[in-house]
């Protein structure tokens, strides 16, 4: 069928995509550049198997997608209250979001 | 193929761009801010038309609202992952580009 | 399938040569994953080419990701009393003694 | 699939998962090898797909991405704040050399032990006792039923880190971060009824597709450390003789109970009669996922927890 075939082009357009952003995560030079660089593979992933499950319509791998899309915001969460303020911090970490928060 | 398979197609081929220049940005764009502005397009709209196009195709309930549900979870895991990042980078001291 | 025995053995190596020269407890930590991840690959690489699809590899490797989740933790812990020195246990103990 | 596109597919695949693999064991930076690291798990998670192994996927996408994710990075704002490891320096070309003959000649002795194994796999065996094993879901079904024994010691595993942990002193101090957003407690309040739909849904899926107790629990676990991260106080705690120990340890002995319950009624060890099947089954699944979502949550918090978490500081 035609359009399998248009699917299978994309998902290796969307693989492609994330081959060139490996680039970002060489060069930095923010480490939040880098988290961003993954956050957007998470995306695309998410996309290539979403078109991979409804193209040999197996409704497993729409649940990979489901728990990758439900667990994106952790590595995001995690990388900010934990990992980003102790990494080679510019200036000494003053925590100035503790008089931003509720 | 059937009108719906057209369309759902149509719609998965449309998203693909936005993806696309979620990348182009992330590699060309200055610096963090201009980068999380380039990326919400292929979160939002790239992955947005890709469910959409898939859920036409698919033809079945169930599966459309999975669909539109994992949509909904990206959505929110990168709308806050932006502000998170923003948020940090300023009071960080990181200064945006061309201020 | 060829091609996947063929990076798994890639894995394998990187793997190796990282956990021995790599420095750096967390990088050697990495270079474990790496491994075990090769191994993975050629378990279920192995399990694709039988004709029915055997499950048994499968339930291997679930079970080896939890091990290997597992192990990590435990490094984990670990390095991190390492690299923080005297100065947790101390703590700790002003911690206990309240 | 198109051969020249499933093609381009696979290498580029493989050539990423390569890179990646060098970059996240041999990078200077830190955080770039672990967000390599991250990056390869995801994709990691593709090469499953492609190779029929959807359960295997889901583990990856909830323990790769979730835990072992949030493990290294939390670990890594940990390291980096005591004096900073030097970066991968000058290689010796001679001991180079030696590693990779040794790696190269423990590769060729696997290869050769794989070569060997018998050709057909129990593929079929799996599937002609598959009727008696009360799922429908092969994994599910060797990984409960048929190998069982492998699944307790694996709980079991996974008990001991927490004991090992545990062992190791008191959680570190900083345990509840400075909140850098308003937007990170309303993540967590949003996202916490989601991560408990998601573990039954894949509990439920468990029986007769894949998904099962280990994907579910680990997605329950994961989902405990992002409520955490949004500003929670851990609920979990390290008193004496709290319920906690007993509901960390609850997997391994509902597991113990049934193999040797299997006994008692004349049975071999873990071998349940086969109108029970599907019961005992389900009862182990839902228990064994409560436990692990539990283990996985202690083996975060790098310590034994204190016996109150009020008043323990900055919590």
């Amino acid at each position: 069928m035609m359009s399998t075939d248009v699917h299978i082009v994309i998902v290796v357009i969307l693989l492609l995509n994330i081959v060139v952003g490996l680039v970002r995560i060489l060069r930095g030079p923010e480490s939040a550049d880098r988290m961003l660089a993954a956050e957007m593979f998470a995306t695309s992933a998410v996309a290539i198997i979403l078109i991979l499950a409804v193209t040999t319509s197996s409704p497993a791998l729409m649940d990979v997608a489901l728990v990758f899309a439900l667990l994106s915001a952790l590595a995001v969460v995690t990388f900010v209250s934990r990992a980003w303020s102790a990494l080679n911090p510019p200036q000494p970490p003053k925590h100035d979001g503790e008089e931003d928060g509720p | 193929m059937t009108l719906t398979e057209w369309l759902g197609t149509a719609l998965v081929i449309a998203g693909v761009p936005f993806l696309l220049s979620g990348t182009l940005g992330l590699l060309r764009f200055p610096d963090v801010y201009t980068r999380l502005h380039a990326l919400a397009k292929g979160d939002n709209v790239g992955l947005g038309l890709i469910c959409v196009g898939l859920g036409i195709q698919s033809g079945s309930v169930t599966v459309a609202l999975k669909l539109l549900l994992i949509w909904v979870l990206m959505l929110i895991a990168s709308a806050t992952g932006a502000g998170l990042i923003a948020r940090t980078a300023l009071a960080r001291g990181l200064k945006p580009w061309g201020l | 399938m060829m091609l996947y025995l063929l990076l798994a053995s890639g894995l394998f190596l990187i793997g190796c040569h990282g956990l021995f020269a790599s420095e750096g407890m967390l990088r050697k930590l990495l270079a474990l994953n790496v491994l075990s991840s090769a191994v993975f690959l050629a378990f279920v690489t192995i399990a694709r080419m039988s004709d029915p699809l055997d499950p048994v590899p499968h339930a291997i490797v679930l079970t080896g990701l939890v091990v290997t989740v597992s192990t990590t933790a435990v490094a984990l812990a670990i390095v991190i009393r390492l690299a923080a020195g005297g100065s947790d246990l101390s703590r700790g103990r002003r911690e206990e003694d309240e | 699939m198109a051969p020249l596109a499933s093609h381009a597919y696979d290498l580029l695949l493989a050539g990423a998962l390569l890179w990646l693999a060098w970059q996240a064991t041999h990078a200077a930076d830190l955080f770039r090898s672990v967000i390599s690291f991250i990056v390869f798990g995801l994709l990691m998670a593709l090469a499953w797909i492609r190779l029929d192994a959807p359960d295997i996927a889901l583990a990856e996408a909830a323990i790769g991405a979730g835990v072992t994710g949030a493990l290294l990075l939390s670990a890594l704002g940990r390291l980096t704040s005591a004096p900073a490891e030097k970066p991968a320096a000058t290689r010796r070309w001679p001991g180079t050399i030696a590693v990779l003959a040794l790696a190269a000649t423990v590769l060729a002795l696997l290869g050769a032990a794989a070569w060997q194994l018998p050709a057909p796999g129990l593929g079929d065996a799996v599937a002609g006792h598959m009727p008696r094993a009360g799922v429908d879901n092969p994994v599910t079904g060797v990984l409960l039923n048929f190998r069982a024994f492998d699944t307790l010691l694996e709980i079991g595993v996974l008990l001991l880190a927490v004991v090992a942990i545990w062992s190791l002193g008191p959680t570190p101090e900083p345990l509840v971060p400075a909140i850098p957003s308003p937007a990170l407690p309303a993540l967590g309040r949003m996202l916490w009824p989601m991560f408990v739909l998601a573990t039954f849904y894949l509990l439920w899926r468990g029986t007769h597709a894949p998904g099962g107790a280990f994907q579910a629990g680990a997605v329950l676990g994961a989902g405990g450390i992002l409520v955490i991260l949004a500003g929670a106080r851990p609920w979990l705690t390290g008193e004496d003789n709290g319920p906690w120990r007993w509901l960390l340890s609850l997997g391994v002995v509902t597991m113990l109970l049934a193999a040797l319950s299997t006994t008692l009624i004349g049975q071999r060890f873990f071998e349940y009669p086969e109108s029970a099947a599907a019961g005992v089954i389900l009862v182990l699944e839902i228990t064994a996922a409560i436990s692990i979502a539990m283990l996985l949550f202690a083996a975060y918090l790098n310590g034994q927890p204190p016996a109150r978490w009020r008043g323990y500081p900055h919590s």
